[in-house]
């Protein structure tokens, strides 16, 4: 925490541009940034209003016209919290979701280290399979890989989760960390390598700390994608024992027929109040110019 | 036993040769300082010295071990970057701290030789900011610092005080040398600080475009440089050189001016000489000496630097007085004929 | 109730420490290992050491199962019996051409479409103190499982009858401006644009957050450096800051690429491919759950596949770049 | 207090059934229905896992079909699943189910209707067991509907669907969109309007592939859909608003205040998608689909998923057995939450007055089920069937191309 | 017309104050040389002339326009960054055509000045390479370079000499003084070197800590400095200072040695005084003069400096003599009494 609130340093815009022009483009800043938020977030508003709104009348007008009659009601939360099973859907969640994201965002730093700062042949076609396999759709991995889970025993656990959500990530992964990693001065891991540190060393205590915005980055969408994922782990889990995964109630929700679709809403809610605790905590990485200072030239 | 030699090391980036076969000889505990123009291929060699940079070709031995396969972390070796490499994450302390750490020093050892470097280098109300809250000196002195905390078997310097103030580089200059005295460390350095390489050096390694073109005691690169090129660049302001040619016992320049030859000298009548006097060879003449056209007066203080024409060459005086001569009068100068340096049409020094 | 909880907890404590910590002693072993050996021939071997764990994973999870499809997609819709390229013929012919045309439908607008407003968005985020609230609306609605990202966009594209109380946002927005409603998802090609924003709008976030971390990496000195030359904010950014962050955003024009090539979520949950919106994923995935013909579906992969080449390439030339530079 | 005793009923029920099976293991089940729907088949499992010790792993999901052709693929199929009919027989067909008919005996032709048993069988071999049960009906709104009451002749409502239309209202509700099953509610509408006028055989032999659907009597049934229900006056919303509207508000209509619309032609479900503000008896109500030909009123369709076994063990079977069981079947009705297949059930039990008379009226007494696309559709063809219902409606001059594509996914 | 005036200006980090309000007076075509310490805050003062620091407190006018707000690419000035801040993604050539593109010049215009500008700054071989592919110097001269193409109200140079070698250093000097003769810019100019200084400015000030010490030209500076630091900061090496008081019309210090004072100098009798003198204005003495004991002897080629111990003050002497004293050997020097310094106890100087 201390590093961050240390070297938040004044953004951009602010310096230097206070001129009356200058301020009506800062306004207009403002402005655009204001509309363009609140556009993207009015889906999910209407979402959440109508989460709290009985079915009859959402079917029958639109949420708006809440601020005009607010008629709410917590019900559907209260009917969502009663069939998501919060507790035991939540463990499992968690459970493949954030040995995923760990695993994932570590593994992608190791690749994308090597395919880096080291020359070696069969660097090129390495790497050309890698952005080829960032295609391969889903679908078709499924039978094989269930195939051999079955055959080395991993189906129905969820390290065999990890492992596929992982493995199927990795492309991706290394593919956005090497662009930032080719991004760090040379001079930074040579001083390394002088103070005596090697390849592993350099790697932990320079590459990581240096790294930790894009490693952000990638955490939170190896999360939510995990966190999102209902195909893998419905079948990877089959016949395991545990809950099934928070979003897989979730979608479960939308399907039945006896309640219409408020707890579905109100589910929502419930199920990405997880992912947004995550990408809040992790804003912090987010800082301006974290080499800043390191070299000159 | 950490004596670094070079032998015909090469080096080039693709097409572009930048070090043409160097070699340099440098003893245990040498303070060794590189000097040459800016691109000549100074950081290039500390750069493959260090291990951080392929040798294209020939050798480098550290102790009696080649080390051309020997990668930068086993070298033991401590280099201050040019362009600082601060590790941009971690603060001043922590920088320091960083190669201790790896050597697997506990913390109070650690603790105490930080402190103790950053009181030398003037760092110690800083060792909690981060690079960047830093000035440019400052980070060059973190830069110092972390290499002057370990005790490692060679130090590189590239141009560590460029941009420290004249007090604080005099100070530093002398932390650097009693450290040499203490450790008997082997250093090389490179600088462009004429000051700072003649009073660090035992030996000025004098590079152009890539080759040697001289190393020796500072004092003979400045008694007896080896060619014009050397004579040029060791010495602020340059020697001054006039084309000429020698009659009789004297030198003629090529407009006539008659300069003094030092008494034993070894020349024939009417070779083409090039003359060489450093400005501070010059002396005002009380109405004797050569007349020149003052161009340009430059109090420094302690000195002043005078432009003046001497027939149709251009050359540099400095003198301890304070000139008041204003531009396009002529004073009397006399140059100390003991000192002149005479160069042969190849660029070579004559004995 | 604990019994569940412990195992998460273990499972948990494994997974994201256990396992790095793993990594980790793997690593520090092997480069052991390297260390005894010749200077060179750890060299060679080192990043061999370094791969190993993601190339073993990335071939057991992507690379079989592509060299099992590309089998497959010389078979028979059982995997039966080996018919050559029959599969392949299908596959460019019929029905699949009007798929393909949407999927470059789908190439062209949501790449660009995406690219232009997570820059914009990135770069204008950047200027304003709420960032962290304006990064996290536009990441909230990748944190939104797809389910309930139709629940959301049937309610916003939902169409009535003109002169009928409009339900759906959009087309109450419009009856503001006493403009006709539309059948978003219904009339052709609006269909396809309409779809193409959703997708715009669930991958916004991560494009931004890609673009913005590059974006803070751009040297503060150099920027100003640039407004001394005398250039104003749009210049600064096309000439400094965007030349800078080109590899990040060819990233996010790739990753945008490839899911406009694979998409299907969007397609099958909104609207299936009705109303000509289906693309080529959707028919893979019918042709491998509903028709069970695992053959086309497999020609339908591996064609995917090659299709990314041309991508794959373009990467190619920048690592180069980058390399040399 | 009843739900007790019927749960102690089922329980003793599966004590008989699994008698001599060791106790342990697990029994796992894939199923469509979650969120509470899950959890009430989750209730009736529990009493079977109380009874016998093997526990059952349920798991209800839409991509029920991805996932079961993947394990089954794979060689990795789940124990018990819950799959569509037509799939189901494609999957008999080729093998891979378990046969049921020994462990039954004679207990299921006790429980069950013929017509379910016959569809639930291949080659003469039970493979699967019924547990919920959805007939058709046209829903209405007693307190705002104009039109004539219960009839049995379709021409009744096609008249007075027009005549409303003059007037200018629409009296259908008959929302499609449903995402990846949009169209599916039409599909049902046509299922219908075909058997009540071409009876049982010719809509067994439509279901089967025998009728081809290019045949004049689909094409029939499908103008006869475009006729009386989608024009734009006649149903809510018009064509495109229909096909715009999801199914899970589409049908509020009829309850709302002002209604919307006045019937609708839907499963028995159609209460529950409106939500807790509809109120049987009281603002939504219902009267068996009318009939073109008076001699197929009787006859009427229905919808079910068919819970089938993979794997050839004594506790699947044994648990096939437990939800095909009386008990069971009269705990899972008491639960409240849809018709049940099993016809020796009480209406009575049922809580819901709703469905009491839905079990009253179709369970027992003249109704002969038929089964059809609706139920024997494969994968391929039901998708395609839907789609189609799509694309007529938005093309109806395209039919005959419509249905020849349908016709191409039976080869 | 471009003159700059700099009114109390002060900037603050968060809770770190590193400029407490400055006031300088900048005429218009004025080259002011700023000096200082390192990290006393002259790069932060350019950066808020520039316009890139918020300031904090006071004002900042550049012609008679108050410019607190106006945003840097309307201040048409050009600077020189002590860390470089060359655009990595574009050639040389194009790093300097990036403001002339901005003006609006047309291709051979551009083309023309930016030969210009690399022929003078030696970078011609370079101009289609990119920074990451040059020496430190030649970054150096490319971020001169791409000031000079430019033609703005106002030129601020930080450092922009420090990384290259004397020779150069001295053509740069000379090019820079010619460019503002020609073009009469105002210039500010942040640098470590006294020649630098001395030679270039119109107007030294001297900064410690975030304040202005002292503000004159060079030669005052050099020979009136306002106190103590200021006389101690300008000169290399550093003057002598030596503690003590007046007795009668000489100076004796602490311990006991007897310095002669200036003839015109008012002083009482037993005042306590600093004594200062500069290493340039000791003289050898032939047997006569203090003496000294020799403690460390380091020939520079052109001079020679000798650490001295007086009693028990070390003094620096910088001669032109070679020394051939040994360490420990004691030497008479003499010092011009003309050119001693006195401070009072408040290390003001005395008039
Ligand atoms: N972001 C920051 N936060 C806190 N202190 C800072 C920050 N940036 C600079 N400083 C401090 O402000 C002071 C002035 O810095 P400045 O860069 O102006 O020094 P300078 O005079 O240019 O020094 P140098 O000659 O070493 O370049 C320094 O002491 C520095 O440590
Ligand atoms: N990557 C590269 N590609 C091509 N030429 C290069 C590259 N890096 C350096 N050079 C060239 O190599 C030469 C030597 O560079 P080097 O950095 O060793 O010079 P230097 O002596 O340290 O100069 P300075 O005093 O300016 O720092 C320079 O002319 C430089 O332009
Ligand atoms: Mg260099
Ligand atoms: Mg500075």
């Amino acid at each position: 925490m201390t590093d961050a609130t240390v070297q938040t340093p004044a953004t951009l815009a602010t310096t230097g541009a206070g001129s009356s022009q200058g301020k009506w483009l800062k306004w207009l800043v403002h402005l655009v940034v204001v509309l363009f938020i609140a556009f993207w977030f009015m889906p999910i508003l209407a979402l959440l209003i109508s989460s709290f709104r009985p079915q009859i009348d959402t079917a029958s007008s639109g949420w708006w016209t809440v601020f005009a009659r607010p008629v709410l009601t917590a019900d559907n939360y209260l009917l969502a919290l009663d069939q998501l099973r919060v507790g035991a859907s939540l463990g499992t969640s968690l459970a493949i979701a954030i040995p995923s994201t760990i695993l994932t965002v570590i593994l992608s730093m190791i690749g994308a280290y090597a395919l880096v700062r080291m020359k070696f042949p069969g660097r090129t076609a390495l790497s050309l399979l890698l952005v080829a396999l960032l295609i391969t759709p889903p679908q078709i991995t499924l039978v094989p890989l269930l195939r051999l889970y079955n055959a080395v025993g991993l189906s129905g656990t969820i390290p065999g989760i990890w492992l596929y959500q992982v493995g199927f990530t990795l492309p991706f992964g290394i593919f956005l960390l090497r662009g930032f990693l080719a991004s760090i001065p040379q001079e930074l891991y040579e001083s390394a390598y002088l103070d005596g540190a090697s390849e592993l060393r350099t790697f932990v205590s320079i590459v990581l700390p240096l790294s930790r915005p894009i490693m952000a980055s990638l955490g939170i969408m190896a999360f939510l994608w995990s966190w999102n994922d209902l195909l893998i782990p419905l079948l990877f889990m089959g016949g395991s024992g545990m809950s099934p995964p928070i979003t897989v109630n979730l979608a479960g929700l939308v399907a039945q027929t006896t309640q219409g679709q408020g707890p579905l809403m109100a589910a929502t809610f419930l199920s990405v109040a997880v992912p947004i605790l995550l990408i809040i905590s992790l804003q912090r990485y987010f800082v301006r110019g974290i080499l800043g200072g390191a070299v000159k030239g | 036993m950490t004596s670094v030699s070079i032998n015909g090391v090469r080096k080039s980036y693709g097409p572009v040769d930048v070090i043409h076969g160097v070699d340099i000889d440098i003893e245990d505990g040498e303070f060794v300082v590189l000097v040459g123009p800016s691109g000549c291929g100074k950081s290039t060699l500390l750069r493959m010295i260090a291990g951080l940079e392929e040798i294209s070709g020939g050798q480098i031995r550290i102790g009696q071990r080649v080390v051309n396969d020997v990668s930068a972390k086993d070298r033991d070796i401590a280099m201050v970057f040019q362009s600082y490499a601060l590790y941009p994450h971690m603060t001043v302390a922590d920088n320091m701290a960083f190669s201790l750490k790896l050597k697997g020093l506990d913390k109070t050892e650690r603790d105490a030789r930080i402190a103790k470097a950053a009181e030398i280098l003037g760092l110690t109300p800083m060792l909690k900011r981060f690079p960047k809250q830093l000035s440019g000196g400052q980070r060059q002195r973190v830069a110092m610092g972390r290499a002057i905390v370990r005790n490692p078997q060679v130090f590189l310097f590239d141009e560590p005080l460029s941009n420290l103030d004249a007090k604080l580089r005099v100070e530093m200059r002398s932390e650097i040398k009693s450290l040499q005295h203490r450790l008997k460390t082997t250093m090389i350095y490179v600088t462009h600080d004429q000051i700072e390489a003649m009073t660090m050096a035992d030996k000025i390694v004098v590079m152009r475009d890539g080759k040697v073109e001289q190393a020796d005691t500072p004092l003979n690169l400045y008694d007896k440089p080896a060619n014009k090129f050397v004579a040029a660049f060791i010495g602020s302001p340059s020697m001054n050189f006039i084309e000429g040619s020698v009659r009789g016992s004297a030198f003629v320049s090529n407009d006539g001016v008659t300069l003094p030859l030092p008494s034993a000298t070894v020349v024939s009548d009417g070779q083409k000489l090039t003359y060489g006097i450093r400005p501070e060879h010059l002396a005002l003449g009380n109405g004797d000496g050569i007349p020149a056209v003052v161009q340009l007066v430059e109090p420094t203080g302690a000195e002043t630097m005078v432009q003046l024409r001497i027939g149709s060459s251009v050359v540099v005086g400095v003198f301890r007085d304070r000139i008041t001569a204003k531009e396009g009068e002529t004073i009397h100068i006399v140059p100390d004929s003991s000192r002149v340096h005479l160069f042969g049409a190849d660029d070579l020094r004559l004995a | 109730m604990s019994d569940p909880l412990a195992i998460v907890l273990l499972l948990i404590v494994a997974g994201a420490i256990g396992i790095p910590i793993l990594v980790y002693l793997a690593l520090g072993a092997g480069e052991g290992m390297l260390s005894l050996m010749p200077v060179r021939a750890g060299q060679r071997l080192r990043p061999w050491v370094w791969l190993l764990l993601p190339i073993a994973l990335a071939a057991t999870i992507l690379i079989f199962p592509v060299i099992v499809t590309l089998g497959t997609s010389l078979m028979d819709a059982r995997a039966a019996s080996y018919i050559g390229f029959e599969n392949y013929a299908w596959a460019f012919s019929g029905s699949m051409l009007g798929i393909v045309q949407n999927n470059i439908i789908w190439l062209i607008a949501f790449p660009i479409i995406t690219v232009v407003l997570a820059l914009a968005a990135a770069t204008l985020f950047d200027k304003v103190k709420y960032e962290p609230l304006a990064m996290t609306i536009v990441l909230l609605p990748t944190a939104i499982s797809f389910t309930a990202g139709s629940v959301i966009w049937t309610q916003m594209y939902s169409f009535q009858p003109a002169g009928t109380p409009q339900i759906g946002t959009f087309n109450a927005f419009l009856g503001l401006f006493g403009m006709r409603p539309v059948p978003w998802l219904i009339q052709p090609v609006v269909n396809n644009l309409s779809l193409i924003f959703i997708a715009v709008w669930l991958q916004l976030g991560i494009a931004t957050l890609i673009l913005s971390s590059a974006i803070k990496n751009v040297g503060t000195e150099m920027i100003e450096a640039a407004r001394l030359d005398g250039a104003g904010e749009w210049r600064v950014f096309f000439s400094i800051v965007l030349p800078n962050i080109l590899p990040s955003v060819l990233v996010v024009l790739t990753t945008m690429i490839i899911a406009a090539l694979k998409v299907f979520d969007i397609v099958y949950v909104m609207t299936n491919g009705n109303f000509g919106t289906d693309v080529i994923a959707n028919r893979l995935y019918y042709e491998l759950f509903a028709a069970s013909n695992l053959g086309h579906a497999s020609a339908i992969a591996v064609i995917l596949l090659f299709s990314a080449l041309p991508i794959a390439f373009i990467n190619i030339f920048q690592f180069r770049s980058e390399a040399r530079s | 207090q009843d739900a007790n005793q019927y749960r102690d009923a089922a329980v003793a029920e599966a004590k008989r059934i699994a008698e001599g099976i060791e106790p342990g293991g697990y029994v796992e089940v894939i199923g469509q229905n979650s969120g509470a729907e899950g959890q009430t088949l989750q209730d009736v499992y529990a009493a079977f896992s109380e009874a016998t010790g093997i526990e059952v792993r349920y798991t209800g999901t839409q991509d029920i079909t991805a996932i079961v052709q993947s394990r089954i693929q794979a060689g990795n199929p789940p124990n018990v699943a819950d799959i569509q009919l037509g799939e189901a027989i494609d999957l008999a067909e080729n093998g891979q189910l378990v046969d049921l008919t020994a462990a039954f005996g004679d207990e299921l032709t006790a429980n069950f209707g013929e017509m379910l048993l016959e569809t639930a069988s291949y080659d003469g071999k039970v493979f699967g067991v019924y547990q919920g049960m959805n007939p058709f009906m046209v829903w209405y709104n007693p307190k705002s509907y104009t039109g004539p009451e219960a009839p049995q002749d379709w021409q009744a409502i096609v008249d007075w669907t027009n005549e409303q239309a003059k007037a200018g209202n629409a009296v259908w509700c008959a929302a499609q969109n449903a995402g990846a099953g949009s169209g599916f509610p039409g599909a049902q509408i046509v299922d219908n309007i075909f058997l009540k006028k071409y009876g049982p055989e010719l809509y067994a032999q439509w279901g089967s592939g025998e009728l081809p659907w290019t045949s004049e009597e689909v094409k029939w049934a499908f103008e006869e859909f475009g006729r009386v229900v989608m024009q734009d006056s006649h149903v809510q919303g018009g064509v495109i608003g229909a096909l715009s509207t999801p199914i899970s508000t589409g049908y509020t209509g009829l309850v709302t205040d002002p209604a919307t619309c006045q019937i609708s032609l839907w499963g028995a479900w159609v209460p529950g998608l409106i939500g807790e503000t509809a109120v049987p008896g009281d603002n939504i109500d219902f009267f068996r689909v009318p009939a073109s030909d008076p001699a197929f009123y009787g006859n009427e369709l229905f919808q079910s998923a068919i819970s089938v076994g993979f794997t050839d063990d004594a506790a699947t079977k044994a648990f096939l057995q437990y939800i095909a069981s009386t008990p069971a079947q009269t705990y899972l009705a008491s639960l409240n939450r849809w018709p049940v297949a099993n016809q020796n059930v009480s209406a009575d039990v049922y809580p819901s007055p709703l469905l009491q008379k839905i079990a009253s009226e179709y369970l027992s007494g003249d109704v002969q089920f038929a089964a059809g696309p609706n139920v024997l559709n494969g994968a391929a063809t039901g998708s395609a069937y839907y789609k189609a219902i799509v694309s007529y409606m938005q093309n109806p001059g395209d039919l005959d191309n419509i249905l020849a594509g349908i016709e191409a996914t039976t080869e």
